[in-house]
């Protein structure tokens, strides 16, 4: 019984109850007419998958994820206890030893009589085990089969069952998000208060030095643990990211939606978007070794002092990487503002851009800023760029030109770098993670309320 | 899992991998242990987040474990570690070839970069921006000094073995008496942005080299080594870095590399002993050995066997 | 414009107004080219950053796709390679006793000193190259010995045979006959022997080493001992299930949520709340999704570590947010009449959606798509903490297989020493991965292409 | 109750009540749309609701079938009955609710699909057709009996986006007409049809009626005279005066009816 | 040319020609909708486009300001002049021509903004307002003159798709109206109004009519004869008849015109 033929035996029990429930549902829909028959034969089709596959699904995951553990436990049960290892690691030994004999395998070096019998309980436990989980399968298939075929009738309110199983599968997908996040906050919490043990959060939110030092150099940290630099950085960074992006991503958008033809979007489309499909780290190297230099050779020509790695190398390069974020969604959604729209201004003499700007735009607003606020989040979750291109010099500036560096670098940094990992160096990570997840919280709230007051609905 | 798992110090990888490449496919019976990256100390969090198949096996470190991590993975579960030392990394300072030759002191390098300077009895924001005004045997060009950031174990070498010796020549700082005054001072480096302090790898330093050609940086010597045609080494105190200098002390910056094996994972996971010792068999870590050719600096034959030695007996970490 | 005009705009005819429409219409024309050029100039910015961005990788990468390679005659001479004859299963002999046996076999042929034929190989070629061997040797890449190895393992009937081979030159062969290092240099600033040299620019002369498409690079795993043997089949594959996960994952999970979220959840706090919560999500550091994934997946739920299926689930969790941002972004734009039509006639909420909404968003969802697997597909910092940026040396068979990934083996690679050669190593890489995400993707472009209509 | 009062006994229903509806209102977020109307419908009577534009006509239809559900900030309140049941009972199932009583809007909405499977659609979704054949028949007859086949017939596979205006209108009341509900709600069904089309439908109507219940939006009176039983005329959001088709237009009791039918426009 | 025949010389313009068509055809795709029509208005009359459903009103109604440039895979062919300038030449600013000859679509499409803002948004792009008063001034007189203010004016800010479907239609046209352009062309713009509203938006057009000329498409046979000077026959893409209103209700030449018109319903 391995996952192959289950799986097999589960598909062709679903298509089997899916045919009966059709079977069925045509059956009373003749009787009664379409009229007068509650659900499509379709329905009740997938009902009875629901009745019959589903059960027998879940008792099979039940198996596979504690019957292992059972078998074990009653195999371990049957090993007298002089011969039973206290460790749990020596028994996990042991049981692959016997699981060795007992498949045929064979073991190095001579098998002792208790293991030999061990083996065999182990045959034993696992052949009942897969026999009484078939035939529970089997049974509670049957039921649900059963069930099925007699308690449909043309009343039968199928597609509201089906549609309620849908309708909870979506609320569970929605609610991996919440889980996730749940999973995030849990892992960084217990970190992030040790570390708050050591250093305090006044020093921490409000410090202006960000300087961690290994504890053996000697300045023992307590002072240079302030987030501000990092917010900073990664504030500034951002903003310099969607000053490029927002532009040529939205610009690029609304050309490919309204001007360009066809053959050119769909040409143009997917180049632009290898765009966000080259990896950061290759970007950190554009911006080092290309863009850096060009750019402090322009800032030179005009007099200006642009250092190669600086907030600006990392935000411009940034924002290359998240123009396809924001141009072929806002494409999407462009396109998908209906015509009547366009019409209703070009009629009154709007020129084709007044068009876009004033009614098109509006009216794509929501789906334009969900775009824009992912773009954003991107920006600001972004590592590699920026441990390459910005520069990685934590101080507080509002200078473009400087260099700086951001919350994500640092905290990377501090996780994979050669400091304790029990020390304050090492924990501030965590304390980092949690703080910028807080703080995107807020920015993301004060986003729903802004879009909720602008929202333009249309018809 | 049949197979080892490892994770940790990027320095250590390189070796790391190539150990584990050649005794999975020397020894037939065991599979090629994996070797992952991630940084020491968050090689010794996974290797301290317990005992079990989902844990790792060996967590490669470019310092030694601290007292506290030790502490931490007993909390865990993790009650006995085994330390092996593998050898010494060397860290050399070099230029791109187009530019000036050096002929470093650890004081030009305190010079270079410190935040302040002693001059005639008071601290001074550094006032120097070329090298040749720091002393008048170094090239006439800007100051660009690119070394890691504070989260390697590179930069701990580089301020123990260069900045704070150069700092102490100064009668100023030897007339502080406070050892953790000298190092805050010492340590600290100029924030005009001649300093560029890197965060990743190797490689990038190289790239900031090649971007500013003025730049010298901070490297392991076989990444000099490999890059021979690209960069030119600068001699510490008149000793050119090599591994003869490194193996006999002459050179004074390098420093000890090692591995360490979660003993409750030993006759569990199949190898893990015997992959320790395959690494520290000459023919593997000695002289001429391809973990010799790709940079490692060997431990000398006393330290081989004590270390050996450690291993064959199991011997648990003591860290003061 | 009249004084008249301007104040009673609205009752005087068109006369008056033309006047001011005129006027104003230079500078709107004005402003819709100046649109209009933005617009092109946007496009062409964009266009113009990928070409650059390709061109710089292509030029560099494609280079090594062609590796320096020996094709030359190996006598598997009996007098070096001394081994008894290949174990056979005995009968009554259990598997593991059979396998002990054979281990031992192997182990003997481990000794085996393999170096000595590829000297003798080349000696055929350049006499002198049998009395320095170790100059000779320096000419292939160290693996190929292992390689001989596995080819007595296949094959024991092979001994005393002379075997014309292909056998990878040394990566710095490679590089010296590219070209990828200054040749004028001096002999210390070398990496090879001026005798390794000549006599590597003399076999390519004579044809025995030729410059010739790369298998290696497609069929190997990562090699750090033998640097010119590296490969991406381990970091292929484990990319590619991860990111078949991501698809079968990420796709269908974002979409519902994003659907139940748009469509059916009813407007109130905690939908906001989830709305919130996911937008956050997307700004999550993905090396945060790294910690999440080894404190939940591995030391949780027990999941194998450096495995595709872990990466899968992270690279999923870390994408989530961005399919169903941009999901619900384009069912936002699908007019409410849609809904209320098929509402009207007597479809069920679920059925409007699946029948109307969903094939209208189809196009805003593949995009979705595609720039969830792009993003999945370049990512490397949660790999980090989940053991996959790591050196493996076998190609996954399963998810649960232990492997690493395109962005990994690039991250490693770029790090590299020996840059002469892994900087060309890594842009093929790159290109790889780029025609992974291209081909993934494919399927996604050519859908959105044919759905994309305009009502 | 007010409307109580503007409910004249001559509108009672004769017959088997089939739609009832008791102090409706309808609020859209804080502004009352519908201020309490109570109406009763009987089986197979045609009912026409007239009255001055945005009056409430439509708010009032769509609450038959519970359409206002999918308006955010929408809110209903009073009893609405379909054969007795109460439509905003929690239990009812909204989807039967709508497939048994069918409705026209007022702005033509073809699906962004072809032609026939604009018409197909409804069908496929209750499972009308068991046959390919069938379907076609289905999508061949609805589209006939709307008087649009001989001007599609060419072009089934062609989206119904692209259709004239006055086709647009025919084309979503052959979808309506498809999956013959029971009751059937119009929104000014012709408002965009000749005077041919609009006999067309109104025929239509007329056969309907038999088998059907059927509620006309419309602003035309003739028409109003030609095809309903009964008439309701609404003002600002209160239904004033129900009665026979004949004696609204002859003899309101309602000043406001009155002035409203006699008009100088007609 | 065919349609020169279909042409009366009692259609012929009397006065000032505003818009000329010759010979205008119109391919949607592969399918022409609109075969050869040739046609003058003159300036200040109203024109009355009939025909039945799916005929080609809309379609060359909107030839006349190119808002079948909009329609993928639409095409016009032969020559329309306003003014006698050619505006398919390449030399024409279509904006430039759209305000002068304004649009009132057949299905309203008012813009998702506020009721204000829809109203404003033509006279704010040509710049007809100076001032913020200026522009409150014009958006009450056009509301008002579609009849709309009395029913919008405590709710300016409300969204303008929230209305009725009349008073969605009457916002359309306070649009229109809002950026006075010489020719309006109007696609049954009282097809969802009542008889009152419609009574106000013919005496617009009637009031319009001394400074504008006007094209308006309707299927209410009374209407066009209360408010237009000559009507327009249209049957199946051919522009059957054209003459003045009177001579085509009571004396038309063409029997396919008196089929129509004397059809059993009105
Ligand atoms: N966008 C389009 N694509 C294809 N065919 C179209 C399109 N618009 C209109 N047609 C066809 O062109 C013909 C004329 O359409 P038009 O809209 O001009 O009719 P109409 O006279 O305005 O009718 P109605 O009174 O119903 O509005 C019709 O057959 C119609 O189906
Ligand atoms: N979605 C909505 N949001 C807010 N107000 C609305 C909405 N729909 C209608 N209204 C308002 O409710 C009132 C009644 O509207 P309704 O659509 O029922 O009118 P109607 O009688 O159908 O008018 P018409 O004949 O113009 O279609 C109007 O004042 C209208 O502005
Ligand atoms: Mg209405
Ligand atoms: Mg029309």
């Amino acid at each position: 019984m391995n996952n192959f033929t289950v799986a097999i035996a589960l598909l062709v029990l679903a298509a089997l109850a899916y045919q009966m429930g059709l079977v069925r549902g045509r059956g009373v829909a003749s009787l009664a007419g379409p009229r007068a028959t509650h659900s499509r034969p379709g329905y009740h089709g997938a009902l009875a998958i629901l009745r019959a596959a589903l059960p027998a699904f879940a008792i099979y995951v039940l198996w596979v994820i504690f019957g292992n553990q059972i078998v074990h436990t009653l195999v371990l049960g049957t090993i007298p206890t002089e011969f039973l290892p206290q460790d749990a690691m020596q028994q996990k030994v042991l049981l692959q030893r016997l699981a060795n004999i007992a498949t045929g395998f064979g073991v190095l070096g001579e098998a002792q009589p208790y293991e030999m019998a061990a083996a065999d309980a182990m045959r034993h436990y696992q052949g009942l085990g897969q026999v009484l989980v078939a035939a529970l399968m089997a049974t509670v298939a049957a039921l649900g089969l059963f069930w099925s075929w007699r308690t449909t009738t043309a009343e039968t309110r199928a597609r509201n069952k089906v549609e309620r199983a849908i309708n909870i599968a979506l609320i569970f997908c929605s609610a991996v998000a919440i889980l996730t996040t749940v999973g995030i906050v849990m892992s960084m919490l217990g970190e992030s208060l040790r570390f708050f043990q050591m250093i305090s959060p006044s020093d921490f939110f409000f410090g202006t030095v960000w300087n961690p030092r290994f504890a053996t150099t000697g300045a023992e940290g307590q002072s240079g643990f302030g987030m501000l630099p990092l917010m900073g950085g990664t504030l500034l960074i951002s903003f310099i990211a969607m000053l490029v992006a927002i532009p040529v991503g939205l610009m690029t958008a609304i050309y490919m939606a309204e001007y360009a033809s066809n053959r050119v979007r769909s040409l143009v489309k997917p180049v632009v978007e290898v765009l966000a499909g080259i990896p950061t780290i290759v970007y950190g190297f554009f911006a080092l070794v290309t863009v850096g230099p060009l750019l402090s050779a322009l800032g030179a020509g005009i007099g200006l002092d642009i250092r190669a790695t600086s907030a600006l190398t990392a935000g411009v390069v940034m924002g290359i990487m998240i123009i396809p974020f924001i141009s072929s969604l806002s494409d999407d959604i462009i396109t998908q503002v209906p015509k009547t729209m366009r019409d209703g201004s070009l009629a009154l003499g709007g020129t084709k851009s007044e068009t876009i700007v004033k009614v098109v735009l509006p009216a794509a607003l929501p789906g334009i800023v969900g775009a824009i606020l992912l773009a954003l989040s991107r920006a600001i979750g972004e590592t590699m760029i920026v441990v390459l291109a910005a520069g990685n010099s934590p101080v507080l500036t509002a200078n473009p030109f400087e260099a700086v560096s951001t919350v994500t670098v640092s905290i990377v940094n501090q996780l994979t770098g050669d400091q304790d990992f029990a020390s304050a160096q090492s924990l501030v990570a965590f304390a980092l993670g949690l703080t910028l997840f807080v703080m995107t919280l807020i920015l993301n709230v004060i986003a729903l309320v802004i879009v909720r007051k602008y929202r333009e609905q249309y018809e | 899992r049949d197979n080892i798992q490892i994770a940790g110090s990027s320095t250590v990888l390189p070796f790391s991998s190539i150990v584990a490449e050649n005794f999975g496919k020397t020894f037939p019976q065991f599979k090629a242990p994996v070797v992952g990256s991630g940084g020491s100390s968050g090689g010794l969090r996974q290797f301290c987040q317990g005992v079990g198949a989902n844990t790792i096996d060996i967590a490669n470190s470019s310092r030694q474990i601290k007292a506290s991590e030790v502490e931490a993975c007993a909390k865990a579960g993790v009650t006995k570690i085994i330390e092996v030392k593998i050898g010494y990394d060397g860290i050399v300072f070099a230029s791109r070839r187009d530019s000036g030759k050096f002929a470093l002191e650890p004081r030009h390098i305190f010079m270079a970069a410190a935040k302040e300077i002693p001059q005639d009895g008071k601290m001074v924001a550094n006032p120097y921006t070329r090298w040749s005004q720091i002393d008048r045997s170094l090239p006439d060009q800007e100051i660009t000094l690119v070394i890691p950031g504070s989260n390697h174990g590179t930069r701990e070498v580089y301020e123990e073995k260069t900045v704070i010796p150069g700092c102490k020549t100064f009668a100023e700082v030897k007339a502080m008496t406070d050892d953790k005054a000298v190092h805050k001072f010492c340590n600290a480096i100029r924030t005009d942005g001649r300093v560029v302090e890197v965060a990743g790898d190797y490689t990038e330093t190289l790239a900031r080299l090649d971007a500013q050609k003025t730049a010298v940086g901070v490297f392991g010597l076989s990444f000099y080594d490999q890059n021979r045609d690209r960069l030119q080494v600068a001699t510490i105190s008149g000793v050119v870095p090599s591994e003869a200098t490194i193996e006999t002390g002459k050179y004074p910056v390098s420093r000890p590399l090692y591995f360490y094996i979660k003993d409750a994972h030993v006759g569990v996971i199949p190898g893990l002993l015997e992959f320790a010792q395959y690494h520290l068999s000459p023919q593997v870590s000695g002289s001429g050995s391809p973990l010799d050719k790709a940079g490692l600096i060997p431990l000398n034959a006393k330290e081989r066997a004590e270390v050996v030695k450690a291993i064959k007996d199991r011997k648990a970490v003591e860290v003061k | 414009m009249s004084q008249q005009a301007m104040n009673k705009p609205n009752n005087q005819g068109y006369a008056a107004i033309e006047a001011k429409v005129k006027a104003s219409l230079q500078r709107r024309q004005r402003q819709e080219t100046r649109f209009r050029l933005v617009g092109v100039g946007a496009v062409l910015i964009a266009l113009a950053l990928v070409a650059s961005l390709f061109g710089t990788i292509l030029s560099k990468g494609l280079p090594s796709f062609w590796q320096a390679t020996f094709e030359i005659d190996v006598h598997f001479d009996p007098e070096i390679v001394q081994i008894g004859p290949k174990p056979v299963q005995a009968s009554g002999e259990s598997p593991a006793q059979f396998k002990e046996r054979d281990m031992a076999w192997q182990m003997d042929l481990g000794f085996v000193d393999f170096s000595q034929l590829l000297v003798n190989a080349i000696a055929k070629h350049i006499p002198a190259a049998a009395d320095s061997p170790r100059d000779a040797i320096a000419l292939i890449t160290s693996g190929e010995a292992f390689a001989l190895r596995d080819r007595i393992v296949a094959d024991p009937s092979i001994v005393g045979k002379t075997v014309k081979l292909k056998l990878l030159a040394d990566a710095n062969v490679d590089v010296w006959l590219k070209g990828n290092i200054d040749r004028s240099l001096p002999d210390d600033r070398q990496q090879l022997s001026a005798q390794t040299r000549e006599w590597a620019d003399k076999l390519y002369a004579d044809g025995v080493i030729k410059n010739s498409f790369s298998t290696a690079i497609f069929l190997n795993t990562d090699s750090r001992s033998s640097l010119a043997a590296a490969g991406l089949a381990g970091a292929f594959m484990g990319s590619l299930m991860m990111m078949i996960i991501v698809i079968l994952l990420a796709v269908p999970i974002g979409v519902a949520s994003a659907i139940y979220l748009e469509e059916f959840a009813p407007k109130n706090r905690i939908t906001d709340l989830i709305e919130v919560n996911i937008n956050n999500l997307a700004a999550v550091p993905s090396i945060v999704f790294g910690l999440l994934g080894a404190a939940v997946f591995i030391l949780w739920f027990k999941l194998p570590m450096s495995a595709p299926v872990v990466g899968g689930l992270v690279l999923t969790l870390m994408t989530l947010p961005t399919v169903i941002i941009a999901t619900r972004s384009t069912l936002k734009a699908i007019p409410p009449s849609i809904r209320e039509a098929a509402l009207g006639i007597g479809a069920s909420k679920v059925q409007a959606t699946m029948h109307h909404v969903l094939p209208l968003a189809l196009p805003g969802i593949l995009t979705a798509t595609i720039l969830g697997v792009a993003q999945a597909l370049g990512e490397t910092a949660p790999l980090l903490l989940i053991g996959m940026s790591a050196f493996v040396s076998a190609v996954p068979a399963t998810p649960f297989d232990q492997s690493t990934a395109l962005p990994v083996q690039i991250f490693l690679w770029q790090g590299n020493e020996l840059r002469n050669f892994f900087e060309g190593r890594t842009s093929a890489a790159i290109i790889v991965l780029l025609a992974l995400m291209l081909s993934l993707n494919s399927m996604a472009i050519w859908l959105r292409k044919r759905y994309e209509t305009r009502w | 109750m007010k409307t109580h009062i503007n409910k004249q006994p001559a509108a009672q229903a004769q017959g088997e009540v089939k739609l009832s509806a008791s102090d409706v209102r309808v609020f859209y977020g804080q502004s009352e749309a519908l201020h309490g109307v109570s109406l009763d419908i009987v089986k197979n009577e045609v009912v026409a609701f007239i009255g001055p534009s945005g009056c409430g006509k439509s708010t009032f239809l769509r609450s038959f079938n519970r359409m206002n559900d999918t308006v955010a900030g929408a809110r209903v309140t009073g009893k609405i009955t379909v054969d007795g049941r109460d439509i905003y009972d929690p239990s009812v199932d909204v989807v039967l609710l709508r497939a048994q009583v069918g409705m026209v809007f007022q702005k033509p909405n073809p699906f962004p699909k072809s032609i026939y499977d604009n018409v197909a659609y409804g069908a496929k979704l209750h499972g009308l057709a068991s046959s390919k054949s069938e379907m076609d028949e289905i999508v061949e007859s609805s589209l006939r009996r709307a008087g649009l086949w001989e001007e599609v017939k060419d072009r089934l596979e062609a989206p119904g986006t692209g259709l004239s205006g006055g086709q647009q209108q025919r084309l979503c009341i052959a979808r309506a007409v498809a999956v013959s509900p029971d009751v059937i709600l119009m929104d000014e069904p012709c408002s965009a049809l000749d005077p041919i089309a609009t006999g067309i439908i109104e025929e239509l109507i007329t056969e309907l009626k038999k088998n059907y219940t059927i509620v006309i939006v419309t602003h035309n009176m003739q028409q109003a005279a030609r095809v309903s039983d009964r008439t309701a005329f609404f003002h600002l959001g209160d239904l004033i005066e129900i009665g026979e088709t004949a004696q609204i237009f002859t003899n309101p009791t309602q000043k406001r009816t009155e002035d409203y039918i006699t008009g100088r426009y007609g």
